[in-house]
């Protein structure tokens, strides 16, 4: 039975048949990569851009960034206090989701994506402190409408730019470059 | 005359009873009998053992395996201060089992010893599957096992290497270094048996044979190479094998222990691996020999009589060694050293102890010093029984009794095994299935070899006596 | 034939390919990113990822230590001590660190709940309850047992109580009875004529000695005595202090003393008259006649204290300038209890240290207090529990304190409380009281409650400690100060009068103002808003002053005291010593942080043992671990020994804080308690002669391994082979 | 661009260990009591799980800190020793670094503390064979801590999961957060403004944390007033930064 079957293997049929289950298997655990790359389904399609255009500044909704570890996400009180005098919020389908927050006193379930992992302790305030600005990390917002990264977040990348601040600064250089700047 | 003419053929039909070498067969009829040794149908008995086997491997290696990634090392007996177990103790043990293969095949090929040339393939064997085994043991005592990739080199956007400076860097790469040397090793003699199995074999053997025969036709200029190679390698692995077992020492000497931190520990290791090797060579032999057909004309009591010399002198060097280690130690006058080997001799498992001095030292002093009982498969294989037994207990008592003692006796305690005992029996059968796997896809006697130490022997006369003699081949 | 083998090799390869999929979006989106959401409202004081500090006091125990809790984003993360507070300066002890795992312990009471039904109440109805309790019943028939903090519930229901002629609350507390709190301040009140409890200035002194006090533990205050222990040998400007500790049995704090002097339990207060007659003839002068009738050689013998070691203490006692005698413990827990309280405050009068720096005082009162409410003594306890027993109460509210777990059995509770119609429990936990309760009407853990709390002892100053939510209660639990006001009100009439509050707070306010304008205070304020704002910002108000009081010294060597032997019950051959564990005490078993620690002592985690003498146990053939039987005449109990190196050969001990036979998963079926053994016995001062029984040791032949941090090998060199 | 291992350039100097150190503790043994409430707090602050019975009578507990005593004499000359809290001791040259293969236990240069990367750790557990003070605890299991006590988690501090070496930071997050807060006042962090979780809550204040290689702080006060500290198997040449002060 063994060497039939590798017998037909080796006749253009089984050739086929090999080649096909290899495509196939390539194409799933393409299709598997493919899926971690995607980004969550937020709650709301919330347009960055829009916002930004208005001359909302970052650290108006997110003022945790100059305070704190943590951005933070904005609080609906916050959001209704502009929405609320806006005439659209009562008729724009994209925006029943928050009247629909609001309205019941639920929060809104969002999923941030630009995070980090457990055992990475980053601190925005420090960077913020280091004159770096919202934008070399998190993109042109001007022309997002939902956030996404605008590249990944892996310690390499964390690491080269603080080789790169460090510079000639021994000092410096042995802060940021080491483990216990971010990991305990 | 005739009554000398009749005692020199007596002596000349003893001589070719005795030794191999003296005792020529066709090649033909050679090739034959290693071909039917190996493809003789199972007997029942072979697969009930194989399936008994399987299925403590795939519960004791596998599942409990599984379970402890699973569940964490918590299933295991490791505990503070024995975090290292019975799976460093497996580790150091079947790594001293590979050691017996390339000592026999490459240093007793080195030094031309005739008698290695039918068992040098069952060495080599055990070498490489006895560092799968050891593989696994490490592997196994890893809390994350699946981060394992970080121990290799390898170019990163963490910027990340492993640590050169740890012990266990230098023995990950020691091991793999010998475990890729030793394969290849084992694989360049096999290829002229292969070649001739793929000449004598149909359907899928004949296949498989000619896959590993790599083309093998056994021209001259192929056997010129082959030999190149082979002597190359013969060469090249002495010194990894013996880096390999120092290194692996240095995982202990290197450590700021009482006890372990001893600058005899390289050869020590050495050594000991050689006694448990040679001991696990014999039983291979005793078992392949009275199993397997055809065998009893290749292994011979001329073989376990060599091997037996060989065990003696080694289990002197070990007890050597051992005393060596012991006294410059003791002499030391660290009192946690004394605290630790007085707890060696008179702790919980002191008996262990005085077991694996009896096992290493008395027993093979005892028995291998009479060639007549040195010449007893079954008695020197009790003996090689014994020896691994007592080589296991050395690394139990250098691994988790002596981990047991530190410089914070707020700290001690004993170390009692969980699910080890299962791993440590899965490795020990998975060692054996993949030998018995093994004895039925290659031949376990490597024919050429033997073929070519018979045409280099012969019998000659000078007068009356009967003179063997050896011509040089190479 | 290969048709059908292409078709299974493709299934299977599908099959891989599943699996590699599944595989590989475990990594995906879903897994990857979790939802969060922000707050609808952004609290007062909270900025997104930075913690919230808040004051209160800690509730682990009745000390009233300030703690600051770290909060973040509404969850506690961790307790500190309030540096400002002047009982612990910013110091906690391993409670009061762990009580964080009370509040989000997996095994609290989450609603209200009726004893038999499967459904939460609401708490309309368990207000309801409460009002007909007060209502339906006389006034005589409703009690109230609470815990031994006075604190402002015991405010609130005292009010209530005078008001409508309930009867009064009670106090009680398992670490009251150890304490022997009632002899203590009985002792003061016999010796210098006014009850309160004692203060001893431990940091100041130059020789202590401690007559059986675990101060170090969990005596009073355990956090406020250690400091002063730190300065008895963090001397300063003077020399390290020695302490000398008389006990049976070397607690935690006698493993710190100089001098660890193991005498005959019962023989106290005979040590105690000897030593101040032999520093009496020291110092010269007329010998007081407290001392007089003391027979030093009689004393050493029957306490098996050499003569020249009672010379050599009394020696110290005498010259130092700074001398002090602390009782307390088992010492105080014999039939004789109140005399060898009495002979030790006596030699502090002999030393002349009343009010000095390093001597004895009479604890400060509360800012709002008039006398010291000590709590219920184990004979009152026993006549509240005949009136149960009898049918005279129809109600018994319980609230802060386990009655089922810390009383001893002997006093008949369990049987008494069947007497009572309703048992109505506030328990935060699923204890054995609220096990046994008709209704339990969770009240808030401590740290999601409002309050405040007086201070007996341990604090110079009068000390009010303030207590606010750190977070939001986590459960559906209210608060008992307002279940009681909202029953009052629904009850109406007198009941509605003496509560005339819209809740908890304004009670609080209302109490905390009448501070107002007082002087020497800690802050002032120019309204009761901002003062109640203040008193929960600084976790409480004291006043700036020294508000201990220095006993008169005359009338304490003038009595005579009587230096009997103590009696002892029981058929045994053993004394037998129950001491509170230093980690768990009375409600710290469901805490699995304060289960792992190790006893101070032992190291042993997560259990109950017998201290015994290695002699002992040699004579007797019994080893580490092997589980004996210990039989009183009150009952009997199965546990694994510790073979304690440093307890006399005639006692074993054994300490106190497990055996709960409910209190949720950690505590639950682990260890056993010691109260089974104890019997009725009493001491003058009516507090329980705890250690005043002989038991009888049998073995079992069974082994029960205690989980013990230390190494045996390592510690006792058991287990190594033979000598070394 | 990436940058390359051989971008970062450390001076040799700095590789090796000081002598002084920066951060050291001063532990009072005579006035240690044992009460445990530095282990608790060290608990609560670092998220450390609890065992249960089994495992910690088995040595497993995962007590960063732990007290030890021991008993010298016989009844009735006993004598309990002092009380020796003994945590990692954040040696200079710590044997524990050069022996893990995957650099998850290397030193600080910045902080100059014994630095346990969680992430990095794959478990062979090699740097608590090799710690002679034994003060490294390993993750056995996934010990469970059921709802709602996750709660108290401190956001601050990685929560570690089975396979996982781990052991005292020195409260390295106490001293990132005073020295960010400090940074964002624009000035010094100064002795005393914070301090580990064990000192802050030892009731006997036997436990002192601060800068060791600042001549003002009050551990080198402490340090240099009493002379007679000790430094645990100093011997090995291990440069710790925890003094013990043994008796009176």
């Amino acid at each position: 039975m063994i060497k039939t079957f590798f017998d037909w293997l080796k006749q253009p049929m089984g050739m086929i048949a090999v080649g096909i289950a290899f495509l196939v298997l390539f194409s799933v655990a393409a299709f598997g990569l493919y899926q971690t790359q995607q980004a969550p389904e937020q709650p709301i399609q919330f347009p960055h851009k829009t916002h930004v255009a208005f001359g909302i500044q970052c650290l108006y909704c997110h003022p945790g960034a100059s305070k704190g570890p943590s951005a933070g996400i904005p609080t609906q009180e916050k959001c209704w206090a502009c929405h609320n005098q806006i005439q659209k919020t009562q008729t724009s389908a994209l925006l029943a989701p928050l009247k629909d927050a609001v309205i019941g006193n639920t929060p809104i379930q969002w999923v941030p994506v630009a995070i980090v992992p457990d055992f990475v302790q980053f601190n925005h305030r420090a960077h913020i402190a280091a004159g770096r600005n919202c934008e070399e990390c998190h993109g042109d917002l001007t022309q997002m409408t939902i956030y996404e990264n605008p590249q990944v977040m892996n310690m390499g990348w964390c690491l080269n730019c603080h080789v790169e601040a460090a510079g000639e600064d021994q000092e410096k250089l042995i802060k940021l470059s080491d483990c216990g700047t971010c990991h305990y | 005359m005739a009554d000398h003419k009749n005692h020199a053929e007596h002596a000349e039909a003893h001589l070719r009873e005795k030794h191999l070498m003296l005792d020529p067969l066709p090649r033909g009829k050679m090739n034959e009998m290693v071909m039917e040794s190996m493809t003789e149908k199972p007997t029942w008995k072979f697969w009930l053992v194989f399936a008994v086997l399987s299925v403590i491997t795939a519960y004791g290696l596998f599942y409990s395996w599984g379970v402890m990634i699973a569940e964490g090392l918590g299933v295991a007996g490791v505990n503070r201060p024995a975090y290292w177990g019975i799976f460093l103790v497996n580790t150091v043990f079947w790594i001293g089992i590979s050691h017996a293969g390339t000592f026999i095949s490459a240093i007793l090929r080195v030094f031309k010893a005739e008698f290695r040339r039918p068992f040098t393939r069952a060495a080599e064997l055990m070498t490489t599957f006895g560092l799968v085994q050891a593989g696994f043991s490490i592997f196994m005592h890893m809390g994350r096992v699946w981060l394992s990739y970080w121990l290799m080199p390898y170019p990163n956007q963490r910027m990340l290497w492993p640590n050169f400076h740890s012990p266990l860097s230098w023995d990950l790469l020691a091991i793999t270094t010998y475990l890729l040397s030793s394969t290849m090793y084992l694989f360049l003699p096999l290829i002229p048996d292969v070649a001739m199995a793929r000449d004598r074999s149909t359907g899928w053997r004949k296949t498989f044979y000619k896959v590993l025969a790599l083309g093998f036709r056994g021209t001259e200029g192929e056997w010129t190479h082959l030999r190149n190679a082979m002597n190359i390698f013969a060469f090249a692995i002495i010194p990894v094998m013996f880096s390999v077992h120092t290194i692996v020492s240095w995982d202990f000497a290197a450590a700021m222990r009482p006890g372990w931190n001893s600058t005899i520990f390289g050869p020590y290791f050495v050594v000991g691996a050689l006694h448990s090797g040679m001991g696990a060579v014999i039983i291979v032999l005793a078992v392949i020999r009275s199993t397997m057909k055809h065998m009893k004309y290749f292994i011979r009591a001329e073989h376990f009589d060599a091997i037996g010399k060989l065990m003696l002198i080694i289990s002197m060097t070990w007890a050597y060694f051992f005393f060596n280690d012991y006294m410059v130690q003791w002499y030391g006058g660290d009192k946690w050293t004394k605290q630790l080997f007085h707890f060696h001799e008179a702790g919980p498992l002191g008996w262990m102890w005085f077991a694996m001095l009896i096992f290493n030292v008395a027993i093979p002093w005892a028995i291998l010093w009479n060639p007549k009982w040195r010449s007893t498969p079954w008695l020197v294989a009790v003996v090689g029984i014994f020896i691994n037994i007592g080589m296991w207990f050395e690394r139990y008592i250098i691994v988790p009794i002596s981990l047991t003692i530190n410089r914070m006796p707020f700290t001690w305690r004993l170390y009692e095994p969980g699910i080890e005992i299962p791993l440590g029996i899965g490795t020990l059968t998975f060692f054996i299935l993949l030998y018995m796997a093994a004895s039925k896809l290659i031949p376990l006697i490597p024919v050429w070899e033997v073929q070519e130490g018979q045409m280099a022997h012969e019998l000659k006369k000078f007068g009356r006596e009967t003179v063997v003699t050896v011509s040089e081949l190479e | 034939m290969s048709e059908q083998f292409s078709r299974r090799d493709f299934l299977k390869l599908a099959g891989l390919g599943a699996a590699t999929t599944a595989v590989l979006t475990g990594c995906g989106p879903a897994s990857r990113y979790v939802k969060r959401e922000p707050y609808m409202e952004m609290p007062e004081y909270t900025a997104t990822g930075q913690s919230t500090y808040y004051a209160t006091t800690c509730r682990e125990c009745a000390a009233g230590c300030g703690l600051v809790v770290r909060t973040h984003q509404g969850r506690a993360i961790k307790t500190e001590g309030n540096a400002n507070h002047p009982l612990n300066l910013g110091k906690t002890c391993a409670r009061g660190q762990a009580s964080l795992q009370g509040l989000y312990n997996p095994d609290r009471v989450t609603d209200p709940i009726k004893a038999g039904s499967p459904l939460p109440m609401d708490w309309d109805a368990a207000i309801q309850v409460v009002a007909d309790a007060l209502k339906n019943n006389k006034p005589e028939e409703v009690a109230f047992l609470m815990g031994m903090a006075p604190d402002h519930l015991f405010d609130l229901v005292s009010d209530l109580a005078k008001e409508t002629g309930m009867n009064a609350p009670i106090r009680f507390g398992a670490l009251g009875m150890f304490e022997a709190r009632a002899t203590l301040s009985q002792a003061a009140g016999n010796l210098f004529g006014e009850a309160g409890l004692p203060y001893f200035d431990v940091g100041g002194a130059q020789v202590v000695l401690s007559f059986g006090a675990n101060f170090l533990e969990t005596w009073l205050s355990p956090v406020s005595y250690t400091r002063g222990f730190t300065g008895l040998r963090e001397a300063q400007t003077k020399q390290r202090g020695t302490l000398v500790q008389f006990e049976a049995r070397m607690s935690a704090t006698g493993g710190k003393a100089d001098e660890w002097i193991p005498l005959r339990p019962g023989t106290e207060a005979l040590v105690a008259l000897a030593i101040g007659k032999l520093a009496a003839e020291i110092k010269g002068g007329a010998m007081p006649r407290a001392f007089a009738g003391v027979d030093v050689l009689d004393a050493a013998s029957k306490s098996g204290i050499k003569l020249e070691t009672l010379e050599h203490i009394a020696g110290m006692f005498a010259n130092s300038a700074g001398a002090l005698a602390i009782p307390g413990g088992a010492a105080l827990g014999q039939s004789n209890g109140l005399e060898v309280a009495e002979a030790v405050l006596a030699l502090n009068a002999l030393a002349d240290n009343f009010g000095k720096p390093g001597g004895m005082s009479i604890s400060a009162l509360a800012p709002d207090q008039t006398e010291y409410h000590r709590p219920a003594s184990a004979k009152e306890m026993q006549d509240f529990i005949q009136k149960m027993a009898g049918g005279k109460f129809k109600v018994l509210f319980v609230h802060g304190v386990n009655p089922f777990f810390e009383l001893p059995n002997s006093l008949g509770f369990h049987s008494a409380s069947k007497n009572v119609a309703q048992l109505i429990s506030f328990s935060t936990f699923r204890d054995e009281t609220a096990r046994e309760a008709n209704y339990v009407f969770p009240d808030h853990h401590g740290l999601e409650a409002w309050g405040y709390q007086r201070v007996a002892t341990g604090a110079m100053q009068p000390v009010l400690s303030g207590a606010q939510p750190v977070v939001s209660p986590f459960y559906n639990t209210r608060a008992t100060a307002d279940v009681m006001i909202a029953a009052a009100q629904l009850a109406g009439g007198s009941f509605a009068q003496a509560l005339p509050y819209a809740d908890e707070v304004e009670f609080l306010q209302t109490k905390v103002a009448s501070l107002l304008g007082e002087a020497d205070g800690s802050f002032s304020a120019p309204n009761p808003q901002t003062f109640m704002a203040y008193f929960q910002q600084y976790g409480g108000w004291w006043r700036n002053m020294d508000g201990r009081v220095a006993p008169s010294a005359s009338g304490a060597l003038n009595r005579s005291i009587k230096g009997d032997m103590a009696e002892f019950a029981g058929e045994g051959e053993f004394f037998f010593i129950p001491f509170v564990s230093p980690t768990l005490a009375e409600a710290g078993a469901n805490k699995p942080w304060l289960q792992e620690l190790p006893d101070p002592t032992t190291t042993v985690m997560w259990n109950t043992w017998l201290e015994m003498n290695p002699e002992t146990a040699h004579e007797l053939h019994i080893e580490n671990d092997d589980v004996v039987r210990v039989v009183s005449d009150a009952g009997a109990l199965e546990l694994p020994v510790y073979v304690y190196p440093a307890i006399r050969p005639d006692t074993v001990a054994m300490p106190f804080g497990q055996g709960h036979t409910a209190y949720g998963r950690y505590a639950e079926g682990r260890g056993v308690n010691p109260n089974d053994l104890l019997g009725q016995h009493f001491n003058e001062a009516g507090d329980l002669a705890f250690a005043g029984m002989k038991v009888k040791i049998e073995k079992t032949g069974k082994k029960r391994p205690l989980s013990r941090l230390e190494s045996i090998m390592g510690v006792y060199g058991e287990g190594l082979g033979e000598e070394h | 661009m990436m940058a390359t291992l051989s971008d970062l350039k450390i001076s040799e100097v700095k590789l090796s260990g000081k002598e002084a150190g920066k951060w050291g503790m001063v532990i009072d043994q005579d006035i240690c009591t044992g009460c445990q409430a530095c282990v608790a707090a060290c608990a609560m602050e670092n998220n450390i799980s609890f065992v249960g019975e089994e495992d910690a009578g088995y040595g497993r507990s995962m007590h960063w800190i732990r007290i030890e005593r021991f008993w010298e004499g016989e009844y009735p000359e006993v004598k309990m020793t002092p009380n020796q809290p003994m945590m990692c001791q954040q040696c200079g040259q710590a044997p524990c670094e050069p022996v893990c293969p995957a650099f998850a236990t290397v030193h600080s240069m910045a902080e100059e503390l014994n630095l346990q990367v969680y992430n990095r750790c794959v478990g062979t557990r090699y740097c608590a064979n090799n710690c002679p003070y034994q003060v490294r605890s390993f993750n056995w299991r996934d010990y469970e801590r059921p709802e709602p006590l996750p709660n108290q988690l401190n956001p601050d501090v990685t929560v570690r999961r089975r396979g996982i070496m781990e052991k005292c930071t020195f409260c390295i997050q106490r001293i990132h957060r005073a020295q960010d807060q400090a940074k964002a006042e624009g000035r010094e962090v100064v002795d005393g403004e914070f301090t580990t979780a064990c000192a802050q809550a030892c009731p006997a204040s036997a436990i002192t944390f601060g800068r060791t290689d600042d001549p003002a702080s009050l551990v080198s006060q402490l340090m240099k007033r009493r002379s007679h500290g000790v430094k645990h198997l100093e011997e090995l040449g291990t440069l710790p930064n925890v003094t013990y002060f043994k008796g009176g």
